[in-house]
This record gives structure tokens, sequence and C-alpha cells, in this order.
């Protein structure tokens, strides 16, 4: 053991003053639990047990990470904070500003990855200069997905536009097909409306009123439309949508019950995991208006600091995370692509192979956005005042035009 | 000295006083009874002796060490509970040994202890019951026989006996009576009745309103009450109590009290200093016993004096007969041999025993002393 | 002038322990009940977001939340939510607990099926709620596959009526645990009373109204502080039926508190929320504890 | 306690009788219908259950999920099932529920018979404490622990339920110990019995049906609970209910929902079992003093 190493187990050993893990370990805070993304990050931690680094496995799951950030507030608090914590766009912007992340810029440059994850990615990633934290995928958010077999039959094609979504959305109420696969939860609704709103305000707008937060254009107009557009929707989901898990809608679609959900790529999973394949029995394709777009929400493992330095086993961690290898075993089994735009599509199926493409292409185009519903565009209190007016309105509370004036006035007490 | 000292002893809780300044003194083997309604302080008194109240003021002493802060188990003390307060759940056995366990008595010792204990309280065959499976007299012999067998310096009793039936009670009343004298210990005993208080006491405290009001013997307390409470409270029936004015007829003090019809007549005193009171009002107190036919006058008494009065109700009580009647405008009882030949509406001649009757003053309550 | 400086050391001893052995609970109560009231009372006066800060801002974070609609849906939830969960649940205990003191065949069969739910938590049994009152596939699907077409139970979809709903869960949980309770109540009532009452010639329903019911407040008063209990801390419930929704239809003050502490990041507003419920919490308990505890004294 | 045998002195005719049947029958199927759910739900293939009948018996029986559930489901990274974690519950419980009860009944002893001044006050301080919502001590709570060193151990999370336990379990035996005659205590006294001799010789052998009632809802709160459990535990400690969560709530994965269902059972087995078994000395627990209230 040399000197050095020994100093800096020291160090982390006084940090964690509590002792919950072995210096020789990271401790590992995440909420992928079950199934296939546990089995996949059992990858990682046999990749760092294979350097001699012992894993601790931390999980909490619920909500979509919300019961793991109360977890991690509680750890931080006690003094006692896991070594790396999976985290979400400004959760981890506001660790960081708390000075509660470690430095991984040595690591960074050793590996290059300023020049192989893109920028937007960067912005949650990368803190005044600092690299915080190591991004594993990129799940992006404006999927629509379409049972095949269902729009065959009543002969539609892929709609490119909002007006041949809503004529196909006609045609198949006609027919007696659940035009739309929905489940009423807040996020949900609001990952609809994000898609929904990039299309009618554009990137511009879309930029402007969800990451500045401009009143001006949460006031305007084309909010307005996007909310009526929303009201849409709603008019071609079936009756009994609200409260629903969203892999439950997406057996309807998979059950021919229905014809297109709108969801983020992990819902690509449910379809394989019903052995159907992309292309012949189901589609993919980005939501009408957004061709171009891609907004994302990045799952990223932040570095929390040992007491000063970067300890030995984060920065193994975060070069196994970032490793192409990784990226491509883990992002295929997710549904996610790779959050560096440098890995090999080989593996991937063609809806994977899709999502990689247009990655790239908006990452060079200034097309790729963070994902409101997903907490990358604005901060959670403003992520949740937008939830709840989106829900609101979407479950009939009030119309388009109350729905805007409500939107502005919950986003200025959130700010 | 005396033995067991409470000397200007109070009791306070917050800024209500319910013991005033109490001072008895008991020799040893002496029997003294605590008596008086509920609410009187003498159950207060008994735990403060005990150590299960703190003394506000005053110093209790046991064979002169004073006992103020010393713990109840400390104070070679035995107590006695009204609801006996047997260990539920231990044998009878273990309710009898446990305080010589506690005070760390050797097993063999202890068994000792017990067996003399429930040989002369005749329990043996009870020894291995629990306390649910008796009967409230057993009970009561197993809670005295946990006294006992601590052999302390002062039992102290807690109504022990108001929680059996009448016909137990006067067999256990006895049966106290009979070890007080075969061991000759000291007790303390609280209770509410009179009866108990006379037939057990060497000597009585007679308590109310957190004050004593008289101590003396049975005798000087059925006697010479010292006021009116004592008077009434103390005896069955209680003594009547007649308002009358002192009348000086020849040098001698008479009391002058109203019929049944509202004429007066003359009862002679046998207390000569009454005569200072001629002419004012006195209450006159006369025991129901001393109210009687001619047959049934008291032979020794030097002071008989008839009364002729209407008798309202008779009350053949088998040994006696009660008889009530109106006088000085309050309901009074005589009690007659049972073969006095007595009717409702008679109108009949009664004797009275004037040198038993008693005199008091009517503002302060107490008895005009001779 | 007591002469407490003749008292031997164990007797003060004595004196002393009855205190010590409580100064544990009281000192954790100070600490982590009252302190930390205090520090969560402090926090709503502060600008705290995602970790505790101690910029003051005044009456800030209340005015925001009285702003929020959404916190006057989670008031008018709870108000409606305690007032029919604290009456449904004490109605059907009573009334389970009379049924069952009739000398029912097969009490020690029925009384456990009563009370299992409150073993249960609602991680446990969400999932199986949600499904039996979804309208799609639960009551009203099997309602109207037995032929009642007209069937309709789709109250957890409705705005209006999903509260509802976590009633029925809520009383489903608690009220066999009432029926204890009550049940208890009943079984320690003097018989005595009850055959005088009958020679009185009292009918049955006489005489549970006027002679036993009455006599049953002692386990009236702590049913409903049990209750009130629960039905404040309801948060489980919610999350796993309905997560607050529809909308935010089924927002409770507890829900609402933590996602503003936990989720939103506005710890201050929650904070806030937290004062003004205890502030309700003290104003609904100080009075019964107090004439409770004066009249035991 | 001869309640449960004694004559109950209200007679009633054969039609109400039925009625009465007819209703306590009623509700037991209403309280029957969540398990009934979770039970056949449990032991389908998955492909029954997304296939539509969920509320129908399984056309195939199997016990896959429960194994499943058990040991080799995927909580965290490893496929462990949820067998490690029942055992983590376990040895944070049983130290939380005796604590926990222990101090109660002291309390209640002390409050009871060994009154003093304010000591009313004291105890509805106590009992007000055990209405705070929990969700506020979180942050306060993990600084404490983290200041005492009890940060992620189970002792740390045992301390968090005895501290929010203790005001229930000494309503409880306060109110048991205030019939409780003190003539006992003050004969103890006198005997010579200190103040832990006559707890534990006198007090303690009689508080058996109290001690039902504190034990069960202790037991039943604490193998409950999952916010403190998922805050304060640590990565080697994390109790059953934050296992079953990790189960249950996976965000973007597939959903097993009769494996769910299993693990649901699985995880409320013991509290299921306490009821079942001791239900009977709870009621009469309950009467022995609680509902004196």
């Amino acid at each position: 053991m040399t000197i050095m190493k020994s100093l800096k187990m020291t160090a982390a050993a006084v940090a964690l003053s509590a002792g919950a893990a072995q210096a020789a370990d990271v401790e590992v805070l995440h909420w992928w639990t079950s199934g296939g993304e546990a089995a996949a990050l059992n990858v990682l931690k046999q990749d760092l047990e294979g350097q001699g680094v012992g894993w601790t496995d931390m999980p909490v799951a619920g909500g979509g990470g919300e019961q793991a950030m109360t977890v991690l507030r509680a750890r931080v608090t006690a003094g006692n904070a896991p070594t790396a914590v999976q985290g979400l766009g400004f959760d981890i912007l506001d660790w960081a500003n708390q000075g509660a992340l470690a430095d991984l810029n040595a690591v960074a440059a050793q590996e290059g990855w300023d020049e192989v994850v893109p920028d937007a990615l960067k912005a949650f990633a990368k803190v005044d200069g600092k690299w915080v934290s190591a991004p594993v995928n990129v799940h992006s958010t404006n999927w629509v997905w379409a049972n095949k077999a269902v729009l065959d039959a009543n002969g539609i094609g892929v709609p490119g536009t909002w007006e041949e979504f809503t004529a196909a959305l006609e045609t198949l109420k006609a027919a007696g097909v659940t035009p739309i696969a929905h489940g009423g939860q807040a996020w949900q609704d609001a990952t609809v409306f994000d898609a929904v709103a990039m299309s009618v305000l554009g990137p511009d707008g879309y930029k402007a009123a969800f990451v500045d937060l401009d009143e001006d254009t949460l006031g305007s107009d084309a909010m307005k439309e996007a909310f009526d557009r929303m009201a849409v929707i709603r008019a071609n989901v079936d009756d009994n949508f609200s409260g629903r898990d969203w892999n439950l809608a997406t057996a309807m679609v998979i059950n021919g019950e229905a014809g297109f959900q709108m969801m983020g790529d992990w819902a690509k999973g449910e379809f394989l995991n019903a052995n159907k394949v992309p292309g012949e029995d189901f589609l993919c394709f980005r939501f009408p208006g957004t061709q171009d777009q891609v907004t994302f929400n990045a799952d990223q493992f932040m570095m929390f600091d040992q007491g000063g330095s970067v300890s030995d086993e984060q920065a193994k961690l975060a070069s196994a995370i970032l490793s192409p290898s990784f990226q491509s075993a883990f992002n295929v089994v997710k549904g996610s692509v790779p959050a560096r735009t440098d890995v090999s599509d080989a593996d991937f199926d063609a809806c994977g192979k899709q999502g990689m493409k247009d990655l790239a292409a908006a990452a060079a185009s200034g097309n790729l956005f963070g994902s409101m519903a997903h907490g990358h565009a604005a901060p959670a209190s403003v992520k949740n005042a937008v939830y709840d007016v989106v829900t609101a309105h979407f479950n009939g509370e009030y119309d388009s035009e109350t729905a805007v004036q409500e939107l502005v006035d919950a986003v200025s007490i959130a700010k | 000295m005396g033995f067991l000292d409470i000397d200007n002893t109070t009791k306070a809780y917050g800024s209500v006083q319910v013991l005033h300044n109490v001072d008895i003194s008991v020799e040893e083997g002496e029997f003294l009874v605590l008596v008086g309604p509920s609410g009187c302080g003498k159950s207060t008194l008994l735990n403060m002796i005990a150590g299960l109240e703190e003394i506000t003021s005053g110093e209790i002493r046991i064979k002169g060490d004073v006992m103020n802060g010393v713990h109840p188990s400390k104070r070679n003390i035995a107590m006695v509970f009204q609801s006996y307060a047997l260990y539920p759940n231990m044998t009878v056995g273990k309710n009898i040994t446990f305080g010589l366990e506690m005070h760390g008595v050797p097993k063999p010792e202890r068994d000792k202890a017990m067996q003399e204990v429930a040989t002369l309280l005749q329990i043996e065959q009870l020894l291995d019951r629990k306390p649910g499976q008796l009967s409230g007299g057993q009970r009561q012999r197993v809670a005295m026989g946990r006294a006992l067998v601590r052999n302390p310096d002062v039992f102290l009793f807690d109504e022990p006996l108001s929680n059996l039936d009448a016909k137990l009670r006067v067999d256990m009343r006895t049966e106290i009576k009979k070890l007080h004298q075969k061991l000759g210990t000291t007790i303390v005993y609280v209770t509410h009745d009179q009866i108990e208080a006379m037939t057990l006491s060497t000597r009585i405290a007679v308590m109310n309103g957190g004050y004593v009001q008289q101590l003396g013997t049975p005798q000087e307390i059925y006697d010479s009450p010292a006021n009116i409470f004592v008077a009434t409270f103390m005896g069955s029936p209680a003594m009547n109590v007649i308002p009358a004015i002192v009348r000086l007829q020849s040098g001698v003090p008479q009391a002058e009290i109203t019929r049944h019809d509202g004429s007066l007549a003359h009862l002679p005193f046998s207390q000569a200093n009454l005569a200072a009171w001629d002419g004012r009002e006195i209450l006159l107190g006369i025991r129901p016993e001393t109210i009687t036919d001619t047959d049934g006058a008291d032979r020794k008494s030097a002071n008989i004096a008839p009364l002729n009065n209407r008798i309202v109700v008779t009350e053949p009580a088998g040994s006696d007969t009660f008889v009530s009647m109106s006088l000085g405008g309050k309901d009074v009882i005589a009690r007659m041999r049972s073969d006095a030949e007595v009717r409702p509406g008679q109108d009949f001649d009664f004797m009275v025993n004037m040198e038993k009757a008693v005199a008091f003053d009517p503002e302060t309550e107490a008895r005009i002393l001779p | 002038m007591a002469r407490t400086a003749d008292a031997d050391f164990k007797t003060r001893l004595q004196n002393w322990i009855p205190k010590l052995v409580l100064s544990p609970t009281i000192a954790m109560m100070a600490v982590f009940v009252y302190g930390f009231i205090l520090f969560s009372v402090y926090l709503s006066f502060t600008d705290s977001r995602l970790l505790p800060s101690f910029g003051w801002v005044g009456f800030e974070n209340y005015s925001k939340l009285w702003r929020l609609s959404h916190w006057e849906v989670s008031l008018t939830n709870m108000g409606i939510f305690a007032a029919l969960y604290i009456l449904i649940c004490t109605a059907i205990g009573l009334t389970l607990a009379i049924f069952l003191d009739q000398k029912i065949r097969g009490e020690g069969f029925l009384r456990p099926i009563y009370l299992y739910p409150m073993a249960l938590s609602f991680i446990v049994t969400g999932t199986a709620w949600k499904w039996f009152l979804d309208p799609g596939i639960g009551l009203e699907n099997i309602m109207q596959s037995w032929g009642w077409v007209n069937f309709s139970f789709d109250w957890i979809k409705n705005r209006d009526y999903a509260i509802y709903t976590i009633v029925l869960a809520a009383v489903w949980q608690t009220s066999g645990f009432v029926m204890a309770m009550f049940l208890a109540g009943l079984r320690g009532i003097d018989n005595e009373i009850l055959k005088a009452a009958q020679m009185d010639g009292a009918s049955n329903w006489n005489l549970y109204r006027r002679i036993i019911i009455p006599q049953l407040r002692p386990a009236f008063l702590s049913a409903f502080v049990i209750l009130s209990h629960l039905a404040i801390k309801t948060f489980d419930l919610v999350i796993a039926m309905t997560g607050g929704g529809p909308g935010r239809a089924t927002e409770l003050p507890a829900t609402f508190m933590y996602s503003y502490t936990f989720t939103r990041n506005q710890m201050g507003i929650g904070a806030a929320s937290a004062t003004i419920m205890l502030m309700t919490i003290a104003a609904i308990m100080i009075p019964y504890l107090y004439s409770e505890l004066r009249e035991k004294k | 306690m001869s309640a449960a045998t004694q004559d109950t002195a209200i007679r009633t005719g054969r039609v109400t009788r039925t009625l009465i049947y007819l209703v306590l029958i009623l509700f037991a199927l209403f309280y029957m219908l969540p398990l009934y759910v979770m039970l056949v739900n449990s032991v389908k293939p998955l492909d029954e259950i997304t296939g539509g009948g969920m509320m129908n018996l399984p056309q195939e029986f199997t016990i896959e999920p429960w194994l499943k559930a058990w040991s080799t489901a995927q909580i965290g990274v490893d496929p462990t099932g949820l067998a490690p974690y029942f055992w983590n519950s376990i040895k944070m419980v049983v130290p939380a529920v005796i604590i926990s009860t222990v101090l109660g009944a002291l309390n209640g002893y002390v409050l009871t018979k060994w009154r003093f001044k304010y000591d009313t006050i004291i105890f509805g301080l106590m009992l007000f404490a055990c209405f705070i919502p929990f969700q506020i001590v979180l942050i306060p709570m993990a600084r404490m622990l983290g200041l005492m060193g009890l940060a992620g151990t189970t002792w740390g999370l045992a301390l968090v339920h005895i501290v929010y336990g203790i005001g229930f379990t000494t309503l409880y035996f306060r109110n048991y110990y205030a019939v409780f005659p003190t003539e006992l205590i003050r004969a103890a006294q006198i005997d010579g019995a200190g103040f832990f001799q006559i707890f534990w010789r006198i007090l303690l052998p009689s508080s058996g049906p109290i001690a039902v009632v504190s034990v069960i809802w202790q037991f039943t709160n604490i193998w409950n609970d999952f916010l403190f459990g998922a805050s304060f535990a640590g990565a080697d400690s994390q109790p059953m209910t934050v296992a079953l969560n990790n189960l249950v709530q996976s965000s973007t994965g597939v959903k097993e929902y009769n494996v769910h269902f299993a693990g649901a059972i699985l995880a409320a087995m013991p509290t299921l079992l306490v009821y079942i078994v001791a239900g009977r000395y709870f009621v009469r627990g309950l009467m022995a003093g609680s509902v004196k209230g």
C-alpha cells in the first residue's frame, strides 16, 4: 500500500464519521431496484469488484427517485453521505451548489469526457467548470409508441404533423379503438405536455418558457394553444385513465386496445418483454412537430465529497460508468441511449439506433433540451408547480385560459 | 415520652390543611383506635405514622427515634390494609414472607417464621394458594399474618374489618382483641365504626375535621364526651341532645324542657356548678339507656328524675325496646328493657338518670365541665 | 420545618428514583419532539429550500402558502376526510361490537378477520385497493360482467369523489380496531345494570341507547383520540392509492407538507404548512387533554 | 376476567339474529377483499394478470412468485429476494418493541404510583407528542443521529421508533396502572421493597394483558414503518418494508405483479400472525385498561 493511498483512506475514514461504508467500498444510493435495470447495474458492480472495489448497495425506490432524494437529504444531514448517488438534472446542480460534491476533473481529463459528452448534458454534470457527476444514460421523452397492426388495420401511417396526428386519432376513435393509452399521474401528464409544448412553442419558446421561466412566454397565446392541444389529447383517452401506471398504458398498446402512447424510451422494455419486435410489431417515432428535437433526462451518479479530494474508489466508479462497454451494455437493457456519443450502436435495436442518431443530430444542431417534466429544465419547485397546473387542467379543473394564468402564477410562487 | 409519639403534627396539601396539630402519645402495648367519619384525617394520620405520607410539620417518634423522612420499611412497623393488599401474583406463603425477604432474612428463618404465624392464625393449609382463591375472612388472616411475621414495634390497621360481612366482622374483632392480649403489641387502628373502637381499644382518639376531638379511654369518651360531636358519634343509638334552659329551684339547677304538648318539665342536675347558667340556654345530653321505666331505673343512682311524656313509636329489638318521643322539639330515644309495657300514643312515666346527664354550651358545643 | 436532614440515604434515593426513571423519556421528548417542533417552526420563517438554511424571511412562506389553491384543497380534503373517517369508523365499530356481543357463534373466527387490516401497511394493500376500485378491472367490471350493465363505480377516477375512496380504504383499515375497543367496553359493563333495566321494561333498542352506549364514554374518547391521530397522519394511504390524484383532488396536509419539503425543495413552505397543522392539532387536543387529565386528578 | 363467559343479559329474536349474522358476514367479506385480491394474484402467472382477469381465481396455479419474492427477486443490484431484509427488520423491531414497552411500563408506573407535582402536565406533553407528524422530524432527526454517531445503524433506527412509540406505550400502561390498587404498592413499601422491586415483583407480573396491547401496537407500527426505515437505515440494515418498496416501486422497469403481491403478503406475515395469534388477548388487554381512557 502506498503512502498516498493510505493517506486518502484516512481522510475518507475521518469524513465518514459514522463509518457505514468501508474505506475501500463505494456505497451507492439508487432507485434502480427491480428487474432488468438492477441486473444491468450489477454489471457495474462486478466491474468494480474486479478492480478490488467493494460495492455497498443502498437501493431506495419510489416516485422516480423522490424517495431516494429524501433519504439522501437525511444521510447528508446526518453527516453520512453515500459515496455515489443516482441523481437527475437540477438535483445534481442543487447539491453541487451546496458544495457537497467532489471534483472529478482529473479523471474526466484523463478519459476525455469533455469531447464525447453532449453540451446539453454537461450542463448537468459540470458545475463551475468542475465535473461533479458521471452520466450513465440519456433518456429521451418525446417518443410516441404505436401498435403497428392497429395502425395498419386503420390505414394510418406515421403522423408527421399535429393535424395528421389528430386525423389519426379521429380514425381510431371511429374504429372503436382507444386512440391514446395514457396513465393519469402528474408526471405522465407532464411528459405529454412536454412534447406538446415543444411542438407548439418551438425550441426557442420551450427554452424561454421552461428554462428561462419567462413570464411573457408562459402567459402567451402559444401556451394557451398547447393547453388546447392537451384538451384534445384528453378527449382521446379512455375514461379509466386516472391513476394508471404507465406500464399498464403500454400494455394497452401492446394488446391492441389502444393506438398510441406518449412516453419516454423506457417503454420499449415493456414491448420487448412481451416479445414484440421494433419496426414489425410496434413503432417508435418522435412526437409530431418535434422530429428534430430531443427532450431528454439523464441518470447520473453524483460523487459526494468524502473529505476534500475525490477518492480512489470514486474515480474508479466514475471511469467505469463512462466506459463505452458499460454504456452500451447498460443502455441496451434500459432502453435509453449512451451518454457519450462515440459508442457503437451495434448492439442496439432499431429504436435504439434511431435514438442514438437523433441524439447526436440534436446535440450537433442545438436541438437537445432538458425535459421539463423530468426535472432537466427547471428546479424541482418549478417542475412541480407546472405539474400542478398541467394535471389540474388535464383533469378538467379549469379551461386553457385559466390554466395559462395559473401557470404564470404558480411558477412565480415557486421560483 | 411514650412508645409512639405524635408531637404537634400537621398535614397540609398545598394551602389545604387536613390535620391540625395532633398530639398523641401511645404507650407500649396500648391499643389506640383512631375513629371518626370519613374525611376526618384518621387515615392520613395513620399513613403518616407508616411513612406513606410526608409530615408537613411536627414530629412522629417511635421508641424516641424521629421518624420524619424515614422510609416506611425502616420504621419497623407493619400495616394491615382495608383491601388487605395481598400481592395477587404470589402465594399466601410468599405474601407472608415477602417483607422478610426484602429485609434480607435468610430462607430457613423466613420459613420458620411463616410456619409460626400460620399456626397462630390457623392458615397452614392455605400457604400454597393464591389470594384470588381465598374467602374474605381468609384474606384478612393472611393480611394479619403478613404483618405479624415481621414482629414490628407498631402494628397499623387501616379499617381492616370493613370489607367483611357483619358476622365475620364480629368474629374477627374478637380475634384481633385476643391477639392483642396474647402478644401485647402496640397497635394503632383506624375505623369509622364506633363499636369497634369501643370494644377493641385501650384508648380512643375521636377525630373530626382534622382535629382530635377527644383522646381518652373508652369509658371516658362514653361517659364524658368532650363535645356534642363526640357525644353523638360514639354510642348507638346516639346520645339525645335536647335544648333546655337552666332554672334554679331552691338552689338546685334544673333543666327546663318542653314536653310533647308544649308544657314544661323540670329535671334536676347533679352538677351544682350549672347554677352559674341560671336562665341561660344549654343543650342537655342524655344517653338512651338512662331513660327507663320505673323498674328499670339504676338503683345505684342518687338522682333519678320522673318525666311524663307521650310515646310516639316503639321498636322492640329483642334484648331491648326502643321508645321514641318528642322533647324540646327533638326526637328523643329511650332504651328500655324488653319487658317494659309500652304502647304508641300512651302517656308514660319515664325515669331519667340525671347523674349521667351532661350539659353542653350551645355556642361552643363543648361540654360544660363540672 | 420538615427535618429532611434526618432522612437516610435509601429514602432520599427512593424519592429520586421515580424522577430519574422518567427523565430519559422527558429528555427524549424535549429534544426529539418539542425541540424538533420549535426547529420546524423556526424553519417556516426562513428561506430554506433543499436543506435547512437560516436566512430570515418573516411571514413570506405563510403568504405564499395561502396563495396556493393546492393547499386549500388539501385542507378541505382533511376536513372531509377526518369527519367522515372518524364518524364512519365509530359507527361501524360500534355496530359490529354490539352485534358481536350477542353471543355469536364463531366470534373467535370473525374477530381476527375484522382486526387484521390494522396489521397491514398500505404499501402492502395499496395496489389491491387500487385495482379493486378501478372501474376497468375492479368492482364495476365485475358487476357489469354479472349482468348489471349500468352499474357504475368510478369514484377513484372522479375528482369530486376520489377522496371518498380514500375514506373507504381508511375505514377498512381501522374500523375493526375500533370494534375491538368498543367490544372491550361492552364486556366491561356490569350485567346487573342490564338486568335491572330489562326488569324496568326497556326494549333492546332503549337498553342500548339509554343505558349501554352512555356507559361507553371512555371507549368513545379513546377511539376519538386514536382515530384523529391516524387521520392527521394519513399519508401512505394516499400515496399508495391515488398519489394525490386525480389531479390534486386527494391531497392531504401530510402529503402536501412532504411534497413541498422533500420533492419540491421548498422546505420553508413545507415547514409553514407543518406549523399550521401542528397548531390545528393543538387546538383540538389541548382542550381534550386538559379536561381528561384534570378530571382524573 | 370472566367477562367473556358471562351471560349477556340481552335476548334477541330469531329474525334479528339472522340479520345480525348476515351483517357480520358481509363485513367479514368486506374486510377479506384486499387479501383475496392479493392472494389470488400471487399464485397466477404474470400473463394471466396483465391479460385482464385481475379479480378472477387463477386458471393456472403457481407457487413460483412466492419463491421468487422470498429468495431470488431483484431488490437492488443483487437478486437476494426479501429474505435478508426480513432479518434486518427482526433485529430492529425486537429491541425497539421491548425497550419502548418497558419504558412505557416504567413511565406508567411512575405517573400513577409515584405522583409528583406537574406529573399530569408531563403526561399531557407525552400524549401530545403522539400526534407529531413524522414528516417534520426527518431532517432534525437525521442531524441528531449523525451527532450521536448512530446514523445508518440498526440502533439508530430502533432509537427513532422508541422515541415516537413511547407516548403510546406510556398511555396504555398509565391507564392500566391507574386502576391497579395503590394499597398494594404501599404494602410493598412497608415490606421494604424498593422502587424497582415493587415494579418487578408486584406490578409486572400483573401487567400481562396491557403488555400484549402495547407489544401488538408497537410491533405493528414499527414493522410497517417505511419512512424512518428508508431514511435512517444503512445499506446493511434496511428493513423489510423498504425492500418491499424497492421490489414494488420500479419506476421504469417491468412490473411483476404476482411477485409483488407475494412479497407484500410475505412482508405482512409477522404482523398478521401477531394479530391472529394474540388477537383474543388484545381485546382482553383493551378491556383491562386502555378503553377506560
